[in-house]
Parts: structure tokens; sequence; C-alpha cells
């Protein structure tokens, strides 16, 4: 058809390193600011774009706007006192704190989980990544102008946050999973219905297959688009789907199996493009893992037993000196919880390790320069990164 | 709960030097001029706005009112966690727009800011300047523990404790976070509200503007935003 | 695990190991062995991953200590190094050429705790925080709490009761 | 002779009198008795002597009532048992200086000794006004004896350490 | 890229079109999930205002208000919560000593004031009260222990036939799982007749610091050995751990910390007095809890302070009413070594109206204060009570304690169901084993047991040991031999039934059912029933000078009687218990010591 070259008469210089050399005076730049308030739906980030016609030539991100000061407020909470709040640390899917603190405090104390409370945990952990991929997927759908999808499946979450409710006491802050054990078994008839809402999300995914994967626009928007070189997955820290996308089958549930996973059986998604439309792909396959998941945890659970052993008197309930590092595979990748203890009542130190603190700095600031202005969003919601986790 | 340290006293440590940027110096403007600056002193948009004035016609007002609560146009603005149970609502099954809630991507276009949740000084700093972007009549709402006292960040060195003092809040709304349905509940409340003509915050804002930006300034440093018309 | 710490103590005179629980180990190292031993670490025992990188603050003992977290996937072992900085001028050698994601956590650990990472990419600039005045508040010397009563202004109206102080100030005043 | 004195009589009012009579002596009983006694157990003669003197007022309140019968059927519906846990304990001899013990174990006597005699001449009158009183005032000495026995429990059966 | 497929596919949505919406018709006020942890109530009748609540959220919601009068075991606070700080955790529903606080379901609170959103739950009438859906504890509370470790004691066959201290006391670990049950709410500090610092020296307990545990339990109780043994713990009856669980072992806990700190070093803490003699005297008349303690306190003021004790040891009741068993004679001595050590003079076997007078005391000191004991057993005078073979429990622990030779035939009968008659049961239970090999005893028993008056522990040891106790049995005679060799020596004890022993308003009316009568066969019969002081040592002309409260000596409320010269305190003012002893041996103390001040301010 035609072909369009452009003239770059008009550009600014290359320097010999190949890169633009940046300078704001010569009027042919510009400083664009994503966010915070709407950057796609990654939540309150920023991403300072200098931008050269519809090219980015630079992106800085900058982070903060929720930061709250987990790591200094937990320091002065007891080791109770931390369960309320750690879940905070991020809101999509928070039970991954939950859990990977109540297993820190556990180890360090030396407590038993009951079989039970395992199952219900990584129930519950499924249910969690259930969720934030229908975020993640709906997210991608429109920040590449497909919101309907967006639609359908905020609503199947909805419906995942109602099964939360009846389990957890709480829709999005569950504050469930107790160091000990979690806080209660299922209710009665739980499992008859969750399979509908797994049933009606099946349905609604087929449709977005149909709407979203299996589409022209979609296809030409994400494909090639936002490539990450796998060679650069672990000088950036790559974890979780994002590496999956790129053919490394990292996956903390296989690799270093917690919970029950060595008892499930399913088999990690990997796709090999590194791209948008990869990541994309990955995170849906994932999901139908994800359902299965949750049907077989269902079938193998225990359906007698304790689910939480007694603690010692929490007012004042003390851990010996150490350190541990406790991870699970979130949707997002590797998520852990650090936690050293000094012997007295209160932890000494708690570093949340958030997936997305590697995938939404060093790695999106290396990406975004050479991409197209309309390409940041989707390349930012394609690396699935939640703000809160970041900042704490 | 660690007992709090007495002899901690803010900002008396001098082993840590404030950095380049935050230190008063000359800067050369393009025109050549040579001005001091104090980055943590200098603050901008102190043009305070107007107080909007009520229809002279009761009828009229009533009108207004009548309209205004029927097109809530919320700033698409999680400002913390609540955001979170606002997205629900703008999906079928809560469908907030069949009570005329919609929302905005810019302040431009919206009247009601709602603050969902804890605002750390940063987002504070942008959740003020959307704020006093917005056209009047506006309104904010504060959903959830933090706004109304602080909230499980109420030690916390980052957060502020009470809305209220920083920007003029119409209603709260109970919950750590409110579930959409109490949202919409108070969304709902906010509309009645409007209509008795009762939700004046922004009248109150430009009423004591000089005391909310002594708020302001008493705990956001490096105000470094443009001034603009109101 | 316990071959390869014993294999690399004497080349790098590493402290004795704490064996958290398998597939997890702590142990300490010398600040001028520790980037031999990163790269010793990545390239030839296939720890790859640089899971994290934090800071603790030991305020009693005057002393930070930086955690580099690092995994080997295949082995699924993950091995803490612990290296201990002096409190009064804290300084660390940046990793980012070995590790470019470890900026971020360098700007980090500079931000929070005031160490410093010469040579770090952008490892003065803001982060997290804006216009902080204070001392960096990671520190344990740092108290939240009285920061946060001497900067922000609280609702008032509330009172509380101590039930011993109560019951005797009620049931045995002069007791 | 108390029960023979009373048998004789055929009107309600004049018994009463005489009840009365009957409790202004054992008042004036007690109230002799006081000073002997040490003065620590002094407050139970005291006792005594004022829980008779309140039974003279109830008495005289009956036959100054109106509608005293009423207030004799009505008392006499609710009997008070006998409850007999004083019945092994013997009845002493007052000596000059009795314990709080004896003085109590004597009070229980009379108590007893009233009851039996005023049930029996109850059980020998027939129905009518006259029944009524004896039952009455059966059931006023067993309500005494129970709050008798109550403070006897009380002082005597502390139960120890 | 592109094909026909991708282009198409798309379109498939629109059959959405056609399907039935999702949209809730009217989502405001949808109920919430059964669990859903909405807003707080708080049953305030079952609440106790101990503060848990407060103390384990960590975001400062709860704060302790007035709501009512203090009383024993409730503070009259209760929790008020400010929905400005508040994040739904639920860990107060958790934690709740009495599982009063709990959750509603409901969730919808919307208002213009931002102070509106404080309430008392329970208190603050509110729409979501009656709810009963909403966030409620699955069991019991797990966020503390329930049990408390099970005390080592000796079995039954080990101890019947001595009289070794049966039990062991707490090891580190146990003390220490048993001290991490406390929540620290100090209900039990006002409970406490002595007010000890119980939550302080749990808490020391716990840090392992046994001096300072020490200083904390001599504060306020020089006889910690004793209560750490045989207090009557009314503090364990207010505990907050009690509602579901057990109450914290505060004697036992007490007594840990006591066995962990050796004669020497607690003489090393309490030290001895740092001040001046004032050169001002009192008498104590008894050395027992109440006398020992007025002296111990007296002495520390540095006044001299003489004891006098009729009996050959001091201890009082503590030595001679209580078994060995219960109570080693050198665990009393060594809390009396440390009271002598303050430079109190003690003076045993004079006893004052005989050896000395009253009078006489009052001419050679400053203050005299009483603190006599209850040494003189009251009787049944059922017929036959004054045979040959009728003892006085009282008496006879006396007599054993004293090294005296008791009479301890084949069977004995035991008239009475308090401790004491535990306490003589028991005695006597191991003088017949060491002699016969075998235990012979009956408690007979007014009360049935379900208003047993002896400690529920005392019963379960005396049952394990072979002793048989009936309750419900009202006594009716001593049956005595009617003619033979022994004539009017007593062969047995004749026992009706109590069908009921009080009325429902719970005043004392027993019913008796006659055809159920039994005659205990008994070579002796013990009446434990009841003790009185023996007020003799008073002479009449101070027994009438002296105002009376029914029985007792009437004191104001710091002891003082109505004779300035005279003070008054423990058993034979306020009833036995060592404890109360103790309290009145402070007050004792301290308005004495008021009173000498005085007189040295005049004398100035």
């Amino acid at each position: 058809m035609f072909s369009f070259q452009p003239d770059r008469s008009q550009y600014p210089d290359i320097g010999p390193d190949g890169k633009f050399e940046i300078d704001l005076e010569t009027g042919k730049f510009l400083k664009l600011w994503q966010g915070p308030n709407h950057p796609g739906i990654t939540g309150n980030m920023s991403v300072e774009l200098t931008v050269n016609g519809d090219e980015v030539v630079e992106g800085k991100t900058h982070v903060g706007y929720l930061h709250r000061g987990f790591e200094k407020l937990m320091e002065r909470r007891t080791f109770i006192q931390v369960f309320p709040i750690v879940c905070r640390v991020c809101v999509p899917e928070p039970d991954f704190n939950e859990y990977c603190y109540a297993a820190a405090v556990e180890e360090l104390a030396g407590i038993e989980t009951p079989e039970k409370a395992k199952w219900i945990r990584a129930l519950i952990l499924e249910m969690g990544r259930f969720n934030s991929y229908m975020m993640s997927i709906g997210g991608i759908g429109g920040a590449l102008g497909n919101g309907i999808v967006g639609q359908w499946l905020t609503y199947v979450r909805d419906l995942m946050l109602d099964r939360f409710e009846e389990l957890t006491g709480a829709r999005i802050y569950h504050m469930f999973i107790l160091p000990g054990g979690v806080r209660a078994g299922l209710p009665e008839g739980f499992e008859g219905r969750m399979e509908e809402v797994l049933a009606t999300a099946e349905r609604y995914l087929d449709d977005t297959e149909k709407l979203l994967f299996t589409n022209a626009v979609f296809k030409k928007r994400t494909k090639g688009v936002g490539y990450i070189d796998p060679a650069l997955f672990e000088s950036y820290g790559v974890t979780g789907p994002n590496a999956r996308a790129g053919g490394v089958a990292k996956d903390v549930r296989k690799d270093s199996p917690y919970l029950v996973y060595d008892q499930l059986d399913f088999d990690v998604p990997v796709e090999h493009d590194s791209d948008i439309w990869a990541r994309a792909t990955v995170r849906y396959r994932d999901l139908r893992v994800t359902i299965d998941l949750l049907r077989q945890i269902l079938a193998k659970m225990p359906k007698t037993g304790e689910v939480m052993t007694s603690l010692p008197n929490v007012l004042h309930w003390k851990i010996p000196r150490g350190e541990t590092y406790i991870k699970g595979e979130s949707s997002r990748g590797e998520y852990g919880y650090y936690l050293v203890t000094d012997g007295s009542g209160y932890p000494r130190r708690v570093n949340v390790r958030g997936p997305s603190y590697t995938h939404a700095m060093a790695l999106l600031e290396h990406l975004i320069p050479g991409t197209n202005i309309a390409d940041v969003a989707a390349l930012m919601v394609s690396l699935h990164t939640y703000p809160p986790e970041i900042e704490r | 709960m660690k007992d709090i340290d007495k002899s901690f006293k803010k900002d008396t440590e001098t082993d840590f030097p404030l950095r380049e940027e935050m230190r008063p110096r000359k800067v050369t403007t393009p025109d050549g001029q040579v001005i001091d600056i104090d980055p943590l002193q200098d603050y901008f948009c102190q043009e305070p706005p107007k107080v909007h004035r009520k229809s002279y016609s009761a009828i009229v007002e009533g009108f207004y009112n009548w309209a205004r609560a029927n097109s809530l146009w919320i700033l698409g603005f999680g400002t913390g966690c609540g955001a979170i149970e606002m997205r629900p609502l703008m999906t079928p099954r809560f469908d907030a727009y069949r009570y005329g809630i919609q929302w905005r991507p810019t302040p431009r276009q919206s009247n009601l800011l709602v603050i969902s949740g804890y605002l750390s000084v940063k987002t504070l700093k942008r959740a003020i300047r959307a704020y006093e972007q917005m056209p009047q009549p506006k309104y904010v709402v504060g959903l959830g523990s933090c706004t109304i006292n602080g909230g499980m960040y109420w030690d916390s060195y980052n957060t502020i404790k009470k809305l209220d003092e920083y920007l003029p809040v119409d209603l709260y709304i109970a919950g750590c976070m409110p579930r959409p349905e109490a949202l919409l509940a108070g969304l709902m409340d906010l509309k009645k509200l409007i209509r008795k003509g009762e939700a004046e915050g922004a009248n109150r804002y430009a009423e004591n503007f000089d005391w909310y930006k002594a708020n302001q300034k008493s705990v956001i440093k490096d105000w470094d935003m443009p001034d603009y018309s109101w | 695990m316990r071959e390869l710490i014993e294999h690399l103590t004497p080349r790098y005179s590493l402290g004795a190991p704490v064996f958290q629980r398998p597939g997890l180990t702590f142990v300490d190292v010398k600040r001028d062995k520790l980037r031999a031993l990163l790269l010793d670490l990545r390239d030839k025992h296939g720890f790859t991953h640089l899971v994290l990188l934090t800071a603790v603050d030991w305020l009693e003992e005057g002393r930070f200590q930086l955690t580099y977290l690092l995994n080997n996937r295949a082995a699924d072992q993950t091995l803490g190094l612990r290296l201990y900085l002096d409190r009064a001028n804290p300084m660390g050698d940046t990793i980012h050429d070995i590790w470019p994601t470890a900026a971020t956590y360098q700007r980090e650990l500079r931000e929070m705790f005031g160490i410093a990472f010469p040579g770090s990419p952008r490892v003065d600039e803001e982060f997290i925080l804006e216009g902080w005045t204070d001392m960096p508040p990671y520190r344990r010397d740092f108290d939240t709490l009285a920061y946060s009563q001497q900067t922000f202004v609280e609702r008032g109206g509330r009172e509380t009761h101590e039930p011993r102080a109560t019951m005797k100030h009620k049931l045995y005043p002069e007791g | 002779m108390k029960a023979e004195a009373l048998s004789k009589m055929t009107n309600v009012e004049e018994v009463l009198e005489t009840v009365a009579e009957f409790d202004r002596e054992a008042h004036s009983f007690y109230t002799d008795l006081i000073p002997k006694v040490s003065k620590d157990i002094r407050y139970i003669v005291e006792e005594l002597a004022r829980a008779e003197l309140e039974h003279i007022i109830k008495l005289r309140g009956l036959l100054a009532s109106p509608n005293m019968r009423a207030h004799l059927k009505d008392a006499i519906l609710r009997p008070v048992a006998d409850r007999r846990f004083s019945d092994a304990i013997q009845a002493p001899e007052l000596g000059d200086a009795p314990d709080d013990q004896e003085v109590l174990q004597y009070a229980l006597a009379r108590e007893q000794t009233a009851i039996e005699q005023y049930s029996e001449l109850a059980a020998n009158t027939p129905p009518g006004p006259m029944h009524e009183v004896f039952s009455y005032l059966a059931n006023e000495e067993s309500k005494h004896k129970s709050d008798l026995e109550a403070l006897y429990y009380q002082i005597v059966h502390s139960g120890g350490v | 890229m592109g094909s026909l497929r991708d282009v198409l596919s798309p379109f498939t949505a629109w059959k959405h079109v056609i399907e039935t919406p999702v949209t809730l018709k009217n989502p405001i006020g949808r109920e919430a999930a059964d669990r859903y942890r909405g807003f707080h109530q708080n049953d305030t009748e079952k609440c106790i205002g101990c503060g848990s609540c407060e103390t384990i959220c960590q975001n400062a919601a709860i704060d302790m208000v007035p709501v009512d009068d203090p009383k024993e075991g409730d503070s009259g606070l209760r929790p008020q919560i400010d929905y400005g700080r508040c994040c739904w955790c639920a860990l107060c529903v958790d934690v709740c000593m009495t599982g009063s606080l709990t959750m509603s379901n409901e969730y919808t609170w919307v208002d213009t004031d931002p102070d509106a959103f404080r309430f008392i739950p329970g208190v603050d009438e509110k729409p979501w009260d009656a709810i009963a859906k909403g966030y409620q504890r699955p069991g019991e509370r797990m966020l503390s222990g329930l049990t408390r470790p099970e005390m080592m004691e000796m079995e039954p066959e080990a101890r019947i036939d001595n009289f070794d201290e049966i039990v062991a006391g707490y090891s580190r670990e146990q003390a220490v799982l048993e001290a991490d049950r406390c929540v620290e709410c100090g209900l039990c500090v006002a409970t406490c007749p002595v007010h000890m610092d119980i939550p302080d020296y749990i808490a020391a307990i716990r840090e392992g610091d046994y001096d300072l545990g020490t200083q904390i339990l001599y504060e306020t109780n020089p006889f910690s050995e004793v209560c750490g043994r045989v207090c009557t713990h009314k503090c364990e009856t207010v505990c907050a751990a009690q509602y579901e669980g057990e109450p914290i072992a505060i004697r036992w806990l007490k007594r840990h910390i006591i066995d962990n700190v050796s004669e020497e070093r607690r003489l090393e803490i309490v030290g001895t007095p740092q001040v001046l003699p004032t050169g001002r005297k009192v008498a104590i008349v008894g050395a027992g809890p109440a006398g020992l303690t007025t002296a111990y306190d007296l002495a520390r003021q540095g006044h001299a302070v003489t004891v006098y004790e009729a009996q050959d040891h001091a201890g009082g009741m503590m030595r001679y009413g209580i078994p060995e068993y219960r109570l080693p004679y050198d665990a009393l001595d060594r809390d009396i070594a440390v009271i002598r050590a303050q430079g109190v003079e003690i003076k045993t076997g004079v006893r004052i109206g005989s050896d000395i007078t009253l009078a006489q005391l009052k001419a050679d000191n400053d203050a005299v204060v009483l603190g006599i004991g209850l040494h003189m057993g009251r009787s049944t005078r059922v017929p036959g009570s004054d045979a040959p073979g009728v003892e006085a429990a009282i008496d006879l622990l006396r007599r054993i304690t004293a090294g005296e030779e008791v009479p301890v035939p084949k069977k004995v009968a035991v008239i009475g169901g308090g401790n004491v008659a535990m306490d003589i049961a028991r005695s006597m239970a191991r003088l017949q084993k060491q002699k016969y090999g075998a235990v012979g005893v009956t408690v007979t028993a007014l009360e049935d047991f379900a208003h047993f008056l002896a400690d529920k522990e005392e019963v379960t040891e005396s049952i394990e040991e072979g002793i048989e106790i009936l309750d419900a049995r009202g006594p009716q005679e001593m049956v005595t031999f009617k003619s033979g060799k022994r004539k009017g020596e007593v062969k047995g004890l004749r026992t009706w039934k109590v069908i009921s022993i009080f009325d429902d308003q719970g005043r004392f009316a027993p019913q008796y059912d006659e055809a159920d009568e039994i005659v205990h066969e008994a070579e002796m019969v013990v009446e434990a029933i009841g003790q009185m002081a023996d007020v003799s040592l008073l002479g009449d002309e101070l027994t009438e000078a002296l105002q009376w409260n029914r029985g007792r000596i009437a004191v104001d409320a710091d002891g003082h009687t109505s004779e300035p010269w005279l003070w008054a305190g423990g058993d034979s003012v306020h009833g036995p218990d060592v404890i109360h002893a103790v309290a009145d041996g402070h007050k004792l103390a301290a308005s004495v010591s008021a009173m000498l001040a005085a007189k040295a301010e005049v004398a100035k």
C-alpha cells in the first residue's frame, strides 16, 4: 500500500551512544506526565515521559503517592497487631501479605499450621489470584480500548468477592489468615456456590477470548509491542507471568512448593514472545489454571479438622531473635516477606518484596524509551503492577 | 503497641542535610533575571477562589440544586485503597450511572472528589490541586476511617489524619473500606444534601481559604506547582 | 547448601552460617569480599536472582545490616548475605552493575535509612518521599507516632481510662 | 398455762389482746436479760426484745384494722413451714451470764413451745374466726423461729475457715 | 496477522444484548454475608470492662469510658469505638475475655459530622444492636490460653501417711505458661484485700525477674509464702480469664516467685528499716497475720514493736489452724524471719490477761493493737455434744501442731463442711493411716455440694485420700453408750438428710427428710462448724467500755476502737481469712502511725 518515512531532519541530535541528547531548552522535547491520577488502572503512580513527537525518549517512574510507611508501622506493633495491617500493603490481592506474614511468624515462633488451614489458605490465595487476573485482563482490555472486557471481568470478580465475603467476612481486606491458621472453616454449601461462580467465570472468559484474544485490533496493538529480552529477566528481577511470557517457567508454586501445592496437579502456562500479547495470554491461560486449581482444592480439602492452633497470649507474645524469608507466587510474580525478630514483642524489621517493585521501576524505565505514547499505558498495564506494594 | 518516644523532636536532627533542590538558592530566569527561591517556603496558587453565590430566586436555586444533585461527576482519582470499591460501581452489577453518577478523567469535568481513604502528603498535594481545578459547585466525600481520624495509619509519618483540616468535606462514609453499597448510599445522601442546598463545602473553602492554606502548608513542603486561574 | 558454604567460607571469610530451613541460609559477609562473592555466586553457583536488598537498623549495636537475598531457582536455594555497616557513617557499595534492579533498592535505602551508595544511578533523587526534611524515617530512632503528632492534627474529644486506675480511684482511693 | 387461758376464750379480740400481753412479758424478760449478758453479745438479746416489741405492734395494728379477718385469712393462706433445724438443739437453763449461743437456744425453745401450743389450739378449734386466729399465731411464731434459725446459723455455723 | 476470524469473532459479544442484565435492582442496603464483620455490638451486661480490646487494637480506635460505677470484677468502663480509626479486623472480638463484643453484618453509616463516628456499642443505641448475624468468635478465644498448667501434686497414696506438703509449686516453664495467659487488665487488684499489684508481679515472672517480683510482693504483703499457698484467692474469682477457661492461678504464681528467691536474697531485697528509730513503742497482741503485718509496717517506719503471743510459736492461726501439709511450718518461718529482721520483737508463750494485763500494755506503750484469732470452736449443742469423745476441730488442730498427744480412734465423724472440717478430717486421716494403716473418717456437712463452704480442691483431695464426705446431713444427736464400761462415751453421730438448705432468696431455710436417718459409727465426733474469738482477755471493764458491733469489737474504717489507745483487726474483727488479716494489718499500722506522728508533732 504505502510506506511512511519520517522526516528526521527536524529531529534532535543523536549522541554517540545512539541515544537522544535530551535538552528541553531546544524545544524539541516535551515533558508529559502520566498520572498519578489515572495511568490506566495501575493505581497511583506516575510516569514522567519525555516525548519527541509520538516517541517517548525517556520515562521515569514516580511512586510514593500511596506510601504509608508500613514497614515502620509494623515495627511498633506487636506480632498480632501487625496482622490486620499487612493486607493493606496490596489492595487488589491482599491475601499474599497475610499468608507470607503468618508463615514467617509461624516459622520464627515455631508454630505448626493445621493441615486444613493450609488448604483454606491455598484456597484463599487462589481466589485472590483469580480476582487479580480478572482485574488485570480487564485492565489490559480497558487500556487498549476494549472497556467491555473490563466490565465483564469486574462483574465476575465481584461474584468472587461475594464468596470471599461469606468465607472470610470481608470483601477486600479479608484479615482471615492469622498466624496459627485461619479464622474459620468453609461455610455450609460453599462449594456449590463457588462452582456457580467458576462456571460463570468460564462463560465470560470464553466471551473474552472471542472479543479480546481473537481480535485483529488487539493483536495488532499488542503483538511485538513491549518486548522484554528474556536475557534481562535475571538482571531486572522479572518474575511471575512476565517471565513466563518470555519462556521462563518461573513459578514459586512449582519451584519451591508451599502450602499444599505439591498435592495439586497443574501445569504452568508458558508463552515465548515476551511481548504484551504474550503477557496477556499467559495471564489468561493461568487464570484458567487457577479456576481448575480452585476446583481441585475444594475437592481434595479435608472435610474435618482444626483450622487454628491456639496461640500463646498474643498481648505479650515474644518471638526469639531470628530472620526468615517467606515467598509465594502471586499473580504478579514472587511475593515475599523478610521478617527479622530480635526477641522482643515487636518485629525488628519487616521488608515486603512485592513483584511490582522491580517491574514498575527499573524494568519499566528500561522498556519505555522508544515506545509510542499510545502504547505506554498498554505497556504499564501488561506488566501488571500494583503501586501500593512498591512503596508500601 | 510500642510506647511513644517522648524525647523525639522533629526537624531538630542536623546530621541529615537538606537535599540540594530543597535548599534556598539563586536562580536565573529565562529572561535573565536572578531571583531568590526557597523551595520550602515559596508557595504558589495563593489566589483565593470566589464564593459561589446563590441564585436570587429560590425557585431557580432549587432547580439548579436538583440538576446538580442528578449529575454527580466523580473525578477518577483513587487516592487510597477505597478506590478499588469504586470500580464495581462503574460496572453493570451496581451500575451507578443510572443514578446520574459517572466518572471523569479530568478535574475540569468533575464536580465531586471522592477521597477514597488515606492521603499521603504527596497525594494530598495532588488532591488539593485536583480539587482546586474542579469548577464550582463542587463537593468532597470522605471515604472510610482514614479520612475521619487517620484510620489505621493514625501513627504514620506520611499520611494526614483529619481530612477536614485540608479540604472541605461534605460527607463521610464509615468503613475500612466502605462497600460499594455503602458508597452508593453515601452518594444518595449527598444528593439529598445538594438538593437541600446544604452541601456548601466549596464555599466554606473559599471563605476560609487562608485557614485551609495554612494547614496545607504546615504539612506540604516543596510546593512546586504553578499558579492557575480559578 | 552446606557444601557450598563450606566451599566459599575460606575464600570469602564468611561468618558462621545460619541454616534457617532447608532452602534458606543466612551468612555474614565482609564488605571488601562482597562484590567478588556476589559475582561468584551469580556466575558460578546459579544464584542469578536478586530477591531483595534491604537493611535492618541495629540501633543498640550501632550498625546497619544490609541483607542481600539471592535465589538459585534450579536448586531451590535462597541465600541471605548479611553485611554490617557502621551506623555513624553508613556507606555501601553499589551493585547496580551486577543487577540493574539493585539501583532501585539502593535508592530506597538511601532515602529511608540514609545509607549512601556512591555511583548508583539517581540514588540521590527523591524516591518515595517528597519534601522530606527530617531524619530518614526507617531509622529506629525516628519515632513515627511522635513525628505524626507533631506534624498532623488529630480529631480531639477522645479520652481513655485504665480499668485498674479507675477502680482504685473509685473503690479504694486511700489504699 | 398459756394454752389453757387461751382455749377458754371465744373472742378473737380477746385472744389477740392476751397474746399481746404474753409478748409484752417476753419483751420485759429479754429487756431484763440485756444487762446480764456480756456487752459483746448484748445485740442478740436486744434484737430478741425488739422482735417481741414489733410483734406487739403488729397485733395492735391487726386489732385496729377494720378488715382484720381478711388479714388473718390472707396470712394463713401462706403457711410458714417449720424447718425443724433447731429441734435437736437443747433448751438450756439461762444462768447468770449466758453466752450468745445459749441465749439463742433459749429463744428458739420458746418459739418452739409457742408454735406447738398455737398449733394445738388451732387443731382443737372448729373452723371459724377462732381457728383462724390460732393458725395465724402459729404461723407468726414459725416465721419468727425461722428468722432465729437463720441468725443461729449465721452466728454458730460460720462454716470455719 | 489479521485473519477474517479475528475480525468477525469480536462481534459475538453482541449476544449479550439479549441476556438478562446482571444489575442489582436496589443495591443500597444489600444484606452482607452471615460472617460479615460490620459494626460493633457489645453485650454490656456481659462485658467486664477489662480493656483487652483497647490493648489489642492496633489503631488506637478504642477508648475505655466510664458507663457505670465500678464494682468487684467489673471496672464499669465500656469500650467506645472510633470509626475514624477502626479497620474492622475484629481482633477486639477475638481477644474479648467474656465474648461480649461482637460484630453485626450492618455496614452502612453515612454522616456529615465527622465527630459522630464515635460510639459506645451497647450503650449508644444503634440500628444494628439487635442484628444476630455478623462476626462472632467461632469458638472459645484462641488468642490466649484457656487452661492452667496442671499443678504437680503428691499422689494420694504418697501423701496420706505423712504431713509433707502436697503441692509442688510451678516449675519455671509452667509458671511462664500460666503468667502468659494474664491479660493485665488489673480487675483483680481491686478485689484483693491488700490490693497486690498482681499484673505487675505476673509480668515479672514472664520476664524472669524474680527479684523485682519479690519487691512487688513485699510492697503490699509480707506473707507471700503463706498467701502463695493458702490464700483464699478472691482475685481469681474476678479474673477476666475465667469466663472462657480457667482463671489465672494467681496464688500459685505468687508462690512461684517466692519459691525462686532464697531467704538470704529476700532479706537483701526487703532490707531493714531505713529510718531513724522514733522512740515510740507499740504493743501488738497476737502474732498472726494481722498482728505481724502491723508489726512489719510499724517497724519499717522506725517504731519499736513488741508482739505478744500466747502460743509457743509465732504465726497464730496460720500455724495452729492450717495443717502442715497445706502450709509447712518452715515456709511460715521464712515469712516471719523477714518480719523479725525488721527489728520486731516477738514474745511467745505470753498470754495477755493472765501473764500481763492489757492495762499494763496500755501503760507501757504508745498504742496497743489487738490481732487475736478465732481460737475457740463452736459446738452444735445437740444432745450428747458434751460427751467424752466429742472434740472441737480447732482445738485438735492446735494440739497436733503443738505436738501434743491426741486420741486417734479408728472411726472419726466430723461435723462441718468448711475448710476447717477438711483440715481436721485430713489430719485425723493421716494420723489414722500412721497408726492403723487405714483411714476411717466421715465428714457430714449441713450444706449440699452445690453450697459447699470448703474449697473444691480440698473436697477432691479429701476424697482422694479416702475420706468419706456426706453432704446435706443435719446433725441430730451424738449417740453415746447407754451402758457398759464406756457408758456415756460417744459411739456415733445421728444425722438427718437435708433436702434443701436455702430458699429461693438464698435465706437459710433447711428442710429435712426425717426418714433418711443415718447413725455414723464413730469413737470420736469432731465439731468443725465454726469458731469464735476468746475475748476474755479484755476483762469485764474494758468489754463494757468498748463499743461492739454484732459480737465483734466495733472499729472505724482504720481499725481504731472506741478506746483511743486500742486498735483491733484481723479474724476477730472481720472474720477468718489470712489475706483480709494482712489488709487489716496495713490499715492498723497506717492508723497507728498517723496517730504517733500526730503525737510527735504535738511534742515538738
